[in-house]
């Protein structure tokens, strides 16, 4: 039987926001890979060269959105897949759990990481 | 309102016979099926072209179909045929229980959507010279077969009315024989999605609607964007149709795969007007934030 | 009388040939969006020796970098985030409902362009590693 | 045994199905519809035209119940065409109403457009899929009410008492076999059961119809004692493609198509078939003028003749007939652009069928029938393009009404065998019609059967042994038998008739019933059995044709669309009458009854059809 629509939850929201977060990963993560790859090669990478970086004020910011919102997009995008497989019930709700919890995690250690970077504190 | 009483007896009666006679059956159909092949062979051998068909076999409750298999038919070919003409031939001239549902033969009425050559299309709206032969022939994937070529519909069926798939509205015009007015515009624009003809080749090519049983599916969501976009339903009606495609298991499911787009055999563009009630819900709710 | 039969294999099999290329299109993106998510969580677990001090960070990335594999991995999360990127922009168009006759074109274009720069990526990547 | 039991049984749920039981929801009833194709698959949906109703200004009901009566060449009954011309606006309107995508004019109101035989454009139409259309917009309504359908259940018997005169009988329900579990199920109807099971083309081998349309309604009436009215009348249309018999319409005649023979010949003028209108000419005659090439060996292949369209240039054709280039091709595998269309006549439409009033109600009471299963009659001797339509929406709603209580008030037509004004005496069968051991196995014999609830019971024990019977037997498939009768059908009954051909038909038919007496099923499945479907199917096509084939016999004139070599004139002191014919218990008797031309304000006079 067809489920038919029950409570009225905008299902679009995540939807959006999986489109915006993509329109601004496609132009930070090309900047990303172009700076750390091919202008600073990857092999020559230190500590004190990431410092530099990170402790300007737009870059870092830039880096922490980066983050956040290259997790909820990722972490989204693996709900999504997973619900798109008819995952359902209550293994449906562990799982969104799970990935939220994950994905708070992530953004939690990479936003101290990013400090760490800064070499500030 | 229905009275439905079981006769018992009589199943298990009809089951007993069944088996014992099952044996002179068979042999009675074996050697009607030769003596139909005779009868063919003679309209094979001045026919200049032979098509293979490799057609899908099951039955569920018949000894040696109940294990699937696919049986080889030779037809002998002629300009203009089709799939379902050929099915017809196999069926009338080599093996009568050969089953497949068709009605209309002109891509109306939707029964005999197949799998030919991997791919969802209707028999009767598919040339033999345009496949590749020998041409293989399947019931619809994701759904149940129910025998040989036939699938149960009952699942895209009630997807299909899971939509409230009529037209509703609070403001009929109020005098006698007067109609409502619709733009020409307007009725282009849903020109399209009304020409769905309830096939479900669409919803049998999806990958999502195969992984998720519950989604809407191409056909349902092109139904309900047939009235969504219908200006004389109005404004208050449009609101709860997006609220209606918007369920967890709407549009949002849909990944832009285009394969109901591809083998729709009305030309529906099925994607655009899917993404086009994605963009209308988001809008929507942007007028709530 | 629902004694319905998974047709399993049979039904899989001469299905995924015959995909379109749209499907092709969502099982690539799909793919490569999983390796990318599991990249972003194992690249923050690399960063995190920053936290620990300097010196730890720029060891442990120099000395992933020395590792040729290591390269290698890298060449194939550029394809993977290239092709992510070109598809990602072809599904916002779709979503924008543009251009959507040509979207095999464009799928097809997606990959050729993945496969130029990830060829003409590798110097670069490589550079140093031998 | 399974019973299901609802005020108002549907058979039947094409565009008269729906509508009926909308109606009937209408009325309060609980209604079911019992069908053997899923309501989305009848062959409504085929129809492309458009549907005929006076809605504006400068139009009325008038006029147009004054074309149907002279398309109808005399043969209609005026109370009942009026009442189609009077009742079609409301109808059509309503469809409106519930969102039938109409094709629009600037104003936003309803399309109309010209249409053969109508004196104002009062066509309406919705693309070039009207019936797709229709047929959607009231299933649609259906699934609104929530009315049960019964999908896939193939009704094979009606339930009736079992009194000696058939205006006696009363019709308590019917007799369905489930082809999904294979279970024969009873329906049992405390108010009404209404046959709309659409149109019989399956009789002839090449027809516009779908392969489901085999005439089941007509047929199990017939048997059950309701006389079949006008058979003989059959409309045949001249540009069919020759492998599926789908319809090529008249726009591409319209446009300047032409009709070539195989040495190339533009015959319609070459052999003086119509030195006037050419290609133009009306229906039946292109229709007669393609066989006789066909017959005088100047067809292709013996069997079609060419419609070119290539010279009216590639921007014409796409702009204005691109539909046409899409069928050929997918159809016949013809590019029209590039080659010439094979072309030949095929059956189109049944005016006769099932003798109802204009409330659809036949002379068993509590059996109805509407559509193009039943004969009311408001196409006469022709049915004018446009009319089908209407006549589904008004009389499927009449019948739907009535079956359900509302008050119609008396009804204008006389129906049954008291009926009759004039026996036919002196007509000369080479065999014997009718049942071949004459006993009735339709009805119970011994007149004791009057309760529902018997009578019911009785009808679904007498086909579950009739199912165990063909399942049983191994004997001729029924295809072979459906095969020769449809072939003799077509090259004996169609635009040609003449007396010998006519006769031989008949003699084929009798084999043909011989045959069916051996006839078995191959299948043992109860699962979804197809073949046995198929063999139920074709005795009611034996019965449908001979009931054509008498009627064509007996009718010493022509008329409309019924030809016969021997008399080439519409003899009206004669034969203004219905032919009607009784199965009278499995020895059918022909007899007539008056056709009536007084209106509720004028009489229709005869007069010569001309355009
Ligand atoms: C190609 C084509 C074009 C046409 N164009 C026009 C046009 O432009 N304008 C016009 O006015 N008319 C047109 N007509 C005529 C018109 O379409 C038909 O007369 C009309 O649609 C018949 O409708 P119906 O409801 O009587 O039957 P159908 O739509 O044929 O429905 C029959 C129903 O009965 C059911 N049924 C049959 N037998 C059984 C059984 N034994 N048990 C259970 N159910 C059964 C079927 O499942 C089906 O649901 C056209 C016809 C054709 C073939
Ligand atoms: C840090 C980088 C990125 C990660 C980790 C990532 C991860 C993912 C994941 C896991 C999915 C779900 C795929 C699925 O299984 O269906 C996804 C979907 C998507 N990604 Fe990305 N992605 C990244 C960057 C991008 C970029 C730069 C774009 C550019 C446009 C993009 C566009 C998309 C889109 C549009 C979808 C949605 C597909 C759909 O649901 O229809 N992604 N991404
Ligand atoms: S949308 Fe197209 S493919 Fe899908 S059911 Fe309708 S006609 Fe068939
Ligand atoms: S195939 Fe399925 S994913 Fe969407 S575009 Fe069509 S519904
Ligand atoms: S037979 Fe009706 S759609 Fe093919």
């Amino acid at each position: 039987m067809a489920e038919h629509y029950s409570s009225f939850e905008p299902k679009g929201t995540r939807w959006l926001l999986q489109r915006l977060t993509a329109a601004f990963l496609v132009v930070v993560l090309a900047y990303h890979f172009m700076l750390l790859h091919f202008i600073n090669h990857a092999a020559d990478i230190t500590f004190a060269g990431t410092q530099v970086r990170m402790s300007q004020l737009g870059y870092f910011l830039t880096m922490v959105l980066f983050l956040i919102a290259g997790t909820f997009h990722g972490v989204n995008g693996v709900y999504n897949a997973l619900v798109n497989q008819g995952l359902d019930g209550t293994q449906k709700t562990v799982v969104k759990w799970l990935l939220i919890v994950a994905g708070t995690l992530l953004i939690v250690q990479g936003i101290r990481v990013a400090v760490a970077m800064t070499g500030l504190f | 309102m229905s009275t439905q009483i079981q006769e018992q007896e009589t199943e298990t009666e009809t089951e007993t016979e069944q088996t014992s006679e099952h044996q002179t059956r068979r042999l009675a159909e074996k050697r009607e099926r030769a003596d139909m092949r005779e009868r063919a062979e003679a309209d094979l051998s001045d026919a200049d072209e032979i098509v293979r068909l490799k057609i899908f076999r099951y039955d569920p409750e018949v000894e040696g179909k109940k294990d699937p298999r696919f049986d080889t038919f030779e037809v002998p070919f002629g300009k203009g045929m089709t799939v379902l003409d050929a099915l017809i031939y196999a069926r009338d001239h080599f093996d009568s229980s050969l089953t497949f549902r068709h009605s209309c033969r002109q891509a109306i009425c939707g029964s005999d959507a197949l799998f030919v050559n991997g791919r969802q299309q209707l028999g009767c709206k598919t040339q033999l010279s345009d496949l590749e032969w020998p041409v293989r022939i399947e019931p619809l994937p994701h759904a149940e077969v129910v025998k040989d070529l036939v699938v149960d519909m009952e699942h895209f069926y009630d997807q299909m009315e899971a939509v409230e798939p009529y037209f509703q509205t609070n403001e009929l015009p109020k005098g006698e024989l007067e109609e409502q007015r619709q733009t020409r515009e307007n009725r282009e624009k849903v020109k399209m999605s009304t020409r769905c003809i309830w096939c479900s080749a669409c919803m049998s090519s999806c990958n999502i609607a195969a992984g998720d049983n519950k989604y809407l599916g191409p056909a349902a969501i092109n139904k309900a964007y047939r009235f969504a976009m219908d200006e004389r339903e109005g404004e208050d009606m449009k609101e709860h149709r997006l609220n209606i495609i918007e369920q967890e298991h709407g549009v949002w499911r849909c990944q832009t795969q285009f394969s109901c787009t591809v083998v729709c055999p009305k030309d529906i563009p099925l994607t655009e007007h899917i993404q086009e009630l994605k963009r209308e819900a988001v809008k929507s709710n942007l007028k709530f934030w | 009388m629902s004694q319905s039969y998974d047709r399993g294999l049979i039904e899989d099999f001469g299905r995924w040939q015959e995909f379109s290329a749209g499907m092709w299109a969502w099982i690539f993106h799909k793919f490569t969006g999983w390796v990318l998510i599991g990249y972003l969580f194992t690249h923050i677990a690399v960063l995190s020796t920053a936290t620990v001090d300097g010196a730890t960070y720029t060891q442990t990335l120099q000395g992933l970098e020395s590792l040729l594999l290591v390269r290698f991995l890298e060449v194939g999360l550029l394809a993977v985030a290239a092709f992510h990127i070109l598809n990602g922009i072809r599904l916002l168009f779709v979503d924008l409902g543009v251009g959507l006759e040509a979207q095999d074109k464009a799928f097809y274009a997606a990959l050729i362009t993945t496969a130029a720069i990830t060829v003409a990526s590798i110097p670069t990547f490589l550079m140093g590693a031998f | 045994m399974r019973i299901h039991e609802h005020d108002v049984i549907v058979v039947g749920a094409g565009g008269a199905g729906l509508r009926a039981a909308i109606a009937a929801h209408e009325e309060g009833a609980d209604v079911a519809m019992v069908t053997k194709l899923h309501p989305v698959r009848s062959h409504t949906g085929a129809a492309e035209g458009g549907i005929n109703a006076a809605l504006r200004d400068g139009d009325d009901w008038e006029l147009h119940a004054y074309d149907t009566m002279k398309g109808s060449d005399y043969l209609g009954d005026a109370p009942v065409i009026e009442t189609l011309a009077q009742d079609a606006p409301e109808e059509v309107i309503q469809l409106e109403h519930w969102g039938m995508p109409f094709s629009r004019e600037d104003d936003g109101r309803v399309s109309q457009r010209p249409f053969g035989g109508l004196s104002f454009p009062r066509t309406t139409y919705a693309g070039a899929e009207t019936g797709h259309h229709l047929l959607h917009t009231m299933y649609e309504q259906v699934v609104k009410r929530g009315i049960k359908v019964y999908d896939e259940f193939y009704v094979s018997r009606l339930a009736v008492t079992d009194h000696d005169d058939p205006e006696d009988r009363e019709c308590h329900g019917c007799v369905a076999y489930d082809i999904k579990s294979g279970d024969v199920v009873g329906f049992r109807a405390t108010g009404g059961v209404i046959l709309a099971t659409g149109g019989d083309g399956q009789v002839f081998d090449h027809t516009t119809n779908a392969v489901a349309n085999t005439g089941d309604g007509p047929a199990m009436a017939y048997r059950v004692g309701v006389p079949a009215e006008d058979m003989e009348f059959v409309q045949f249309h001249p540009t069919t493609l020759p492998s599926t018999g789908v319809l090529i319409s008249e726009g591409v005649r319209g446009e300047g198509g032409i009709l070539y023979n195989s040495k190339g010949e533009r015959f319609m003028f070459e052999y003086g078939y119509a030195n006037n209108a050419g290609e133009l000419a009306s229906r039946d005659v292109v229709s007669r003028a393609e066989l006789t090439e066909v017959n005088n060996g100047r067809g292709i292949n013996d069997e079609y003749v060419y419609l070119d369209m290539r010279h009216l240039g590639d921007e014409r054709i796409y702009d204005r007939l691109e539909n046409i280039i899409h069928l050929a091709e997918d159809f016949e595998g013809v590019n029209p652009v590039e080659e010439p269309m094979p072309v030949k006549p095929g059956q189109h439409y049944h005016m006769g069928g099932i003798e109802t009033d204009e409330n659809g109600e036949t002379c068993i009471s509590g059996l109805y029938a509407a559509g193009e299963c039943a004969c009311a009659s408001v196409h006469g001797s022709n049915r004018l393009g446009g009319n089908a339509l209407p006549e589904l929406i008004v009389f499927g709603a009449r019948a739907g009404h009535h079956a359900a209580g509302r008050d119609l008030g008396e009804a204008k037509v006389q129906t049954g065998p008291s009926a009759e004004t004039e026996a036919e005496e002196n007509l000369d069968t080479p065999v014997e019609p009718g049942a071949i051991d004459a006993a009735n196995e339709d009805v119970a014999a011994d007149g004791a059967l009057v309760e529902p609830e018997e009578v019911v019971e009785y009808a679904v024990e007498a086909e579950r042994h009739r199912i165990e019977d063909l399942l049983a037997h191994d004997g001729t498939n029924h295809a072979e038998i459906r095969e020769d009768l449809q072939k003799a059908m077509t090259e004996n009954v169609n635009v040609f008739r003449e007396k010998e051909g006519l006769k031989k038909a008949l003699e084929v038919i009798r084999e043909c019933r011989e045959r069916y007496q051996d006839v078995g099923v191959s299948d043992p499945s109860r699962t979804y059995n197809t073949d046995l479907i198929h063999t139920i199917e074709t005795r009611n096509l034996i019965d449908i044709a001979e009931t054509i084939t008498l009627g064509a016999l007996a009718r010493e004139e022509f008329r409309g669309a019924h030809w016969r070599r021997e008399h080439q004139e519409r003899r009206d002191d004669e034969w203004l009458k219905h032919t009607m014919i009784a199965w009278n218990d499995g020895s059918p008797r022909l007899y007539y009854k008056p056709v009536i031309l007084e209106g509720e304000n004028k009489t229709y006079e005869p007069k010569i059809r001309s355009y």
